[in-house]
């Protein structure tokens, strides 16, 4: 066993452990760190699999972005210390079964299931020199177009967001 | 190189969709069931690159989706922000229990 | 402009004249000359195929025209007529007289009450003389929202319920009904919604059944057959007099025309093979309906579930497919529709007076109101087939008919129908004893009037039309008999004659 | 069409005439207009009715010393098929021109005693309309030529009854009666109408002389199948004839179905006479004669039956109407005693010359108790008129007062009690003298029912006419008008000398003149009887006394059960409310209310209703709930699919 597959297994398990953490806690700024945690040893993944590029943006956007933006909201919306309601057991137990029923479900289909690799092809190294030629290629499996759709796509969101969140004078009086 | 095999790398990635899953069912926060929603986000993202790496080494299509997921993952949740706020502003909770004005 | 099409004409423009009319006044006067008119149209029309008959004219129908509709579905607006929708034809321009003039008093919404009026009339006519199944499925529907409408805003009692009702199971079905039309259409292999290739078609006998089960039911909602007959009772008590009148009079006699014309004539080697169902459905309304009746003490309720009982003999006639059965189910359609008007009228006139229909709070009628009182009674002799009156002579051919089918089911299902004439006495005796006869009980009622001219004709009318057929039932046989032969031909040989 | 021909048409035609003209202008004539139409046509039917007579039995109507059936009009009304039509029409043969001459004669009396009765009454012209409609419903009944013909006027004959019965439709008793009746001879019409259906299936015929013909002749293949199937040892053919006769039963009020006739005495009292005593409740008499041939010939058991039934019926209302004291209900079970007789006299009477006296003498009974019995009522009705009151006590001595009266109803006593020389004689001893030559048990019960007759009948005039005054009536005079005493003086004329017209040689079962065989010693018991019954009559009833009461009281438990009527009626209310009522109608309707209505229709929309409500929280809103079901039913299709596809 190498060392890397160890590190995989370690970097696994310590991604479920986080993010179990980040569902079952019940306080939620606590679950908000162990999404970061979770979150950032994905990102080790990437880097474990040589996906650097991705790995960095899961960092910079995610853990940078993301989770902090939840944490800010977090802190709009919450007094610290508030711990969450707790779930009614029911409701626990019929989402518990049904994750659980789709875990073993999806389980038993993946163990079931034999991946051909492709072979005898040359692999193509996921590095941004790569990355930023096809992205931005217009010929055949160029992503030039995708990558103009985000960018409006971002551009709405961002739009919306404002308009969302704005504080419209008559609507504080009530 | 002796590698991890790839339905191990599902199997971690099912569980935490089903983390996911199970989160974005039993909370009543809506930032919580927010968080759970990334965690199914990064499942799937595994998914692509682990498919993209041990599958198809030659193309780059799995580092796209990926990327393009976690751009619309970060628009998604910006503009949830901004309706969480929101509905903190008018209701002063969060709770979806409780902001029902516009059920049925 | 051909003949026929000039009895849809004429309803369409009364309703447009009513609709552009002002005063309550010209609209139902509007009303009552454009259905009179009607009904000299109807006289005319069939003095007109009686020539062209005697001309020796011996196309299965007669006048027949044909206008394209939608033609890539086959859909044609085609009528024509034979004696029975003749006969048919002429009941219902009566009875649409009759409840104009019943309802000459309404007070709300006078205009909006004569045009849903025409409406059904108009679709009663454009059933009984389109040849075109799916023009029929359509006047057929057309007949069921005006009815809707009808007893919703015009009613009195549990209103909503029953027109709820009534419009629930008569769309439950016509959806029956559309189905086994739809399949006529598509497993003939004809394409064609014309029932008259469509009888020239063989049918293969699994198709028949189905389609004979479809179609038999569905019109049979429609003719209140049991146990789909519980709209009617609910539906005529909540109903206003004229919508009663063509409740029963008209709106059930669509079913029974139907049950015989498309259900029973296209499919004859299913109708001899599971005609018994039917049978036994009939035996069951007429005889269970007469003692249901006979504990009714509203007077409506009395005579809607009466309508279940006499309309079993249209059933049971259809069912038992002998000539003679047959022509006393065509009988029984016209005579039940004209006399049940002259009851739920006369029952009508009483209501509007006494604002009651329980039998038991009503009394002396008769000494108050003579003529009234003598209408009711007149009904009420016509409904347990009195001779001289249609209910008679249609009731007696019916079971002269069944009587020719062989065998111990059949007739049994026969004297079970006859012993219905007992309890139908039983019934229409105690109405009669406890609301039109005995002495006036509520000293409100001695204010009463008798009834006004309007009421008068719509009752004189009636009367007229129930004592044509039961003084002269041959002519009525002449006119349709021809027809009833052609249909009875497709089954002879299981009625071996 | 000859005179004779058209007097027959015009018989029928002009009552309905007259109840045309009275029922729909009956309202604006006055009531003396109204009532000289009605007596004008009724008695000039009579006239004609005479003059067919005469015709038919002495001309026209005699071909070889037979009297051969005549048809003067047939035409078809309503066709059923090929074979089967009611055919409307006037047969004129013995029995329907002697019905025609009883019908029109006491129908016309009663008209005329109607104006003196029915003066000053509410209605007038409706009571006349009623009465026309009765006599032409009659006559058409009774001249049928298809057996569905006399089925129509049968039934207008029930009607008529029923409205003339609730004539005085403000009095509950009466609407009670009226229903009684029209309800009770609608139950049997049931059984007359199913007796058609299988007579006309079997023979192919609803003609009276076809079916007659087509089930007599020997050899008929229509007969060989008829009676090839029986059932409980009866031929088919006995049990459709069975059937007819309890159509018969009921109109002609026999046992167990007499049960309306009493009650129906609450008409008024010129009708009873009419309708309830003379002529509509022979037509179940009328009806067995009419098809005698096919009794006598091919149903010689269900004959039988009739005659025990007849038996029976007549000892029965014998012995009820001896404790009566409604005079108009002695009367009536009288009637149905008589008309019992007539019926069993049919009943004993066979085939051929010499068995026939029975139905020969039935007939002539039934000619001869028209007119007493209708006397019988117009008195009656003459001393209800005075004393106002049905009831006994209220009576006495009225012979003074009542002298025309009296005397006429002194004749109709006499001759109902069979004394000599009067018509009941005659006709009684013509049945009792059949019965006793076949079948002996029925002329012992025939015997001891005329003894009872007497009696009974002696008692109500004993008790009218003689007995005690009754003081407080001190306006009993003889108030009557000319309306009211021609009509008792004409009838009781012809009670007292009917019987001498050798009515054997015009009625007959074949047509060929008979002798009544008449045996001075064979008349003794009969008329023994009789005048012992009329002896204790005078005993008890002549005057004052309280022997009847003691021996009332000594035989009380049945004194008591003959005055309650045996109970008839008790156990009919029974059968009717508790059983019919309560175990049938009110299930029905419940059953149609709950079950079809509730659980089916109401039931359907109910579920309807109830799973929209289970499947509308599936809709919450609740964006968990959501997830959870798509994503429950995603794992569910990628299940299925798998299973499928692996």
């Amino acid at each position: 066993m190498s060392a890397s597959t160890i590190i995989f297994y370690i970097l696994a398990t310590l991604v479920v452990v986080f993010g179990a953490l980040t569902v079952f806690s019940r306080k939620i700024f606590r679950a908000a760190i162990s999404l970061l945690l979770s979150l950032t040893f994905v990102a080790g993944l990437y880097f474990l699999w040589d996906v650097d590029f991705i790995g960095a943006l899961q960092i910079i956007i995610y853990v940078g972005g993301i989770i902090v933006l939840i944490i800010f909201s977090i802190f709009l919306t919450h007094h610290s210390g508030q711990k969450l309601p707790k779930a009614k057991v029911s409701k626990k137990l019929l989402s518990g079964t049904l994750a659980v029923a789709g875990l073993g479900f999806t389980s038993w289909v993946v163990s079931q299931f034999v991946f051909k690799p492709a072979v005898g092809v040359t692999p193509v190294e996921p590095n941004v020199h790569n990355i930023g030629l096809q992205m931005l290629n217009y010929s055949e499996y160029g992503y030039v177009f995708p990558f103009e759709v985000i960018n409006i796509l971002l551009l709405a969101a961002l739009v919306g967001a404002i308009v969302i969140a704005i504080k419209k004078s008559q609507e504080t009086e009530k | 190189m002796e590698q991890v095999p790839l339905s191990h790398i599902l199997i971690l990635s099912s569980t935490l969709f089903f983390l996911g899953v199970y989160g974005f069912f039993s909370r009543r926060n809506l930032i919580t069931m927010l968080m759970s929603v990334e965690l199914i986000l990064n499942s799937v993202n595994i998914n692509f690159i682990a498919f993209n790496k041990y599958l198809f080494p030659h193309q780059l299509e799995g580092v796209f989706f990926t990327m393009f997921i976690i751009v619309v993952a970060a628009a998604e949740v910006s503009i949830s922000i901004a309706i969480i706020i929101n509905l903190y502003r008018r209701f002063k909770t969060i709770d979806i229990e409780d902001t029902t004005t516009m059920k049925y | 402009m051909d003949i026929l099409s000039l009895l849809l004409v004429f309803p369409v423009i009364t309703a447009l004249g009513i609709l552009v009319a002002k005063k309550d006044k010209v609209v139902r006067w509007t009303a009552l000359s454009g259905s009179i008119v009607q009904l000299f149209l109807a006289i005319g029309i069939t003095a007109y195929y009686v020539s062209l008959r005697n001309a020796g004219e011996t196309g299965q129908m007669l006048l027949e025209s044909s206008y394209e509709w939608f033609a890539p579905l086959q859909i044609y607006f085609s009528a024509a007529v034979d004696g029975i929708s003749l006969v048919m034809i002429l009941m219902t321009a009566m009875v649409v007289v009759a409840g104009i003039l019943v309802s000459w008093k309404i007070g709300k919404q006078v205009k909006e009450f004569f045009f849903l009026i025409l409406l059904l009339s108009l679709s009663a006519y454009g059933f009984f003389i389109s040849t075109n199944l799916f023009v029929m499925f359509f006047f057929l529907e057309l007949a069921v929202i005006p009815k809707y409408l009808l007893i919703g805003v015009w009613g009195s009692g549990r209103k909503d319920y029953s027109a709820m009702k009534l419009a629930l199971m008569l769309m439950f079905g016509s959806a029956l009904v559309f189905i086994g039309i739809l399949g006529l259409f598509y497993f003939t292999g004809a394409q064609t919604w014309d029932f008259q290739e469509i009888a020239k078609m063989h049918i293969p006998i699994e198709t028949q059944r189905i389609l004979y089960i479809l179609l038999f039911t569905g019109f049979g909602v429609f003719t209140a057959m049991f146990p789909f007959h519980t709209w009617a009772p609910d539906g005529h008590s909540s109903a206003p007099t004229a919508a009663s009148m063509f409740l029963a009079g008209i709106s059930m006699k669509l079913g029974g025309y139907g049950c015989l014309r498309v259900a029973t004539y296209l499919l004859p080697d299913a109708a001899q093979e599971l005609s018994w169902i039917f049978i036994i459905t009939a035996s069951i309304a007429i005889i269970y309906g007469a003692f249901a009746t006979m504990m009714q003490k509203d007077l409506k309720y009395m005579n809607a579930y009466s309508s279940v009982s006499h309309c079993g003999f249209v059933i049971l006639g259809i069912a038992m497919l002998t000539k003679a059965a047959v022509t006393g189910a065509v009988m029984q359609m016209v005579s039940h529709g004209i006399m049940t008007a002259l009851f739920f009228a006369s029952i009508g006139m009483i209501y509007d007076r006494a604002h009651t229909r329980q039998a038991d709070e009503l009394g002396g009628m008769l000494k108050q109101m003579p003529f009234i009182g003598s209408a009711f009674i007149i009904s009420g002799l016509c409904s347990l087939g009195l001779p001289g009156f249609s209910g008679f002579v249609s009731e007696m051919t019916v079971f002269v008919g069944s009587w020719e089918r062989t065998g111990v089911f059949y007739r049994v299902a026969t004297i079970l129908a006859c012993a219905s004439i007992v309890v139908t006495a039983v019934y229409i005796l105690r109405a009669v004893g406890f609301a039109i006869w005995g002495t006036v009980t509520n000293k409100e009622y001695l204010k009463f009037k008798d009834a006004t001219w309007s009421e008068r004709s719509a009752a004189v009318l009636l009367t007229l039309g129930i004592l044509i057929i039961g003084l002269a039932p041959f002519l009525f046989i002449h006119l349709i008999d021809a027809d009833t032969t052609s249909i009875v031909s497709r089954f002879i040989a299981v009625v071996g004659k | 069409m000859n005179s004779y021909d058209l007097s027959a048409l015009l018989i029928v035609i002009l009552p309905a005439l007259s109840f045309l003209v009275l029922g729909l202008f009956g309202n604006r004539l006055s009531n003396r207009v109204s009532g000289l139409i009605g007596c004008a046509s009724l008695v000039t039917t009579a006239i004609l009715a005479i003059y067919v007579a005469a015709g038919y039995f002495f001309d026209f109507g005699l071909v070889g010393g037979v009297h051969e059936k005549h048809i003067a009009l047939q035409f078809q009304w309503l066709k059923f098929t090929e074979n089967l039509s009611i055919d409307l029409g006037i047969v004129l043969d013995p029995i329907s021109v002697m019905m025609l001459l009883v019908i029109t004669i006491v129908s016309s009396m009663v008209h005329i005693y109607s104006l003196g009765y029915m003066k000053g009454e509410e209605y007038f012209e409706r009571y006349y309309a009623y009465l026309s409609l009765f006599s032409f419903s009659m006559l058409g009944l009774v001249i049928a030529v298809n057996i569905f013909q006399m089925y129509i006027f049968w039934e207008l004959v029930g009607v008529s009854s029923f409205l003339l019965i609730g004539f005085y439709f403000t009095k509950p008793s009466a609407i009670a009666a009226a229903k009684k009746a029209f309800i009770v001879t609608r139950f049997a019409d049931l059984g007359f109408l199913i007796g058609i259906l299988m007579l006309s299936y079997n023979t192919k015929s609803l003609d009276f002389f076809t079916i007659i013909e087509r089930l007599t002749q020997v050899g008929s293949p229509y007969l060989a199948n008829f009676t090839a199937t029986s059932f409980m040892g009866m031929s088919a053919l006995s049990w459709a004839l069975l059937l007819v006769f309890m159509g018969g039963a009921g109109k002609s009020a026999m046992f167990p179905l007499h049960i309306w006739l009493p009650d129906a005495m609450e008409g008024p009292t010129p009708v009873s006479a009419l309708i309830h005593a003379a002529t509509m409740v022979v037509a179940g008499v009328f009806l067995v004669a009419r098809l005698f041939p096919v009794f006598a010939i091919s149903a010689p058991d269900a004959l039988l039956i009739i005659a025990y039934i007849g038996a029976f019926t007549a000892l029965f209302a014998a012995l009820i109407a001896c404790t009566q004291t409604d005079i108009k209900r002695v009367l009536a079970y009288s009637t149905i005693s008589q008309i019992a007789y007539m019926m069993f006299g049919l009943g004993v009477a066979g085939w051929g010359a010499e068995n026939s006296e029975g139905f020969t003498g039935s007939m002539f009974h039934l000619f001869t108790h028209a007119f007493f019995k209708a006397l019988l009522f117009l008195g009656a009705g003459a001393v209800i008129h005075a004393v106002h009151s049905n009831e006994m006590k209220d009576m006495g001595g009225l012979r003074k007062s009542l002298p025309i009266t009296h005397i006429t109803f002194l004749i109709a006593c006499l001759a109902i009690a069979g004394v000599p020389g009067l018509s009941g004689f005659f006709s009684k001893e013509a049945i009792l003298a059949a019965a006793f030559h076949s079948h002996p048990t029925i002329f012992y019960v025939g015997l001891f029912t005329s003894g009872l007759t007497a009696y009974y009948m002696f008692r109500l005039y004993f008790r009218i006419f003689w007995h005690n005054p009754v003081p407080e009536h001190s306006h009993n005079h003889e108030g009557h008008t000319w309306a009211m005493n021609i009509p008792l003086i004409i009838l009781a004329v012809g009670a007292a000398l009917a019987g001498w017209i050798p009515f054997g040689s015009f009625v007959s079962a074949d047509g060929k003149a008979m002798e009544l065989p008449f045996h001075l010693t064979f008349s003794i018991a009969p008329v023994a009887f009789g005048l012992i019954g009329i002896g204790i009559a005078y005993l008890l009833y002549a005057k004052k006394n309280d022997v009847p009461d003691k021996i009332a009281s000594s035989i009380n438990a049945f004194y008591k059960a003959s005055y309650n009527k045996f109970y008839i009626d008790e156990i009919y209310l029974f059968i009717t409310k508790k059983v019919l009522f309560n175990l049938v109608g009110r299930p029905a309707a419940w059953f149609d209310r709950t079950v079809v209505n509730g659980l089916f229709i109401n039931g359907s929309a109910e579920a309807t209703v109830a799973t929209s409500r289970a499947i509308k929280p599936m809709q919450s809103g609740r964006l968990q709930s959501y997830t959870m079901f798509f994503l429950g039913g995603v794992l569910l299709l990628a299940a299925l699919l798998i299973i499928k596809f692996m």
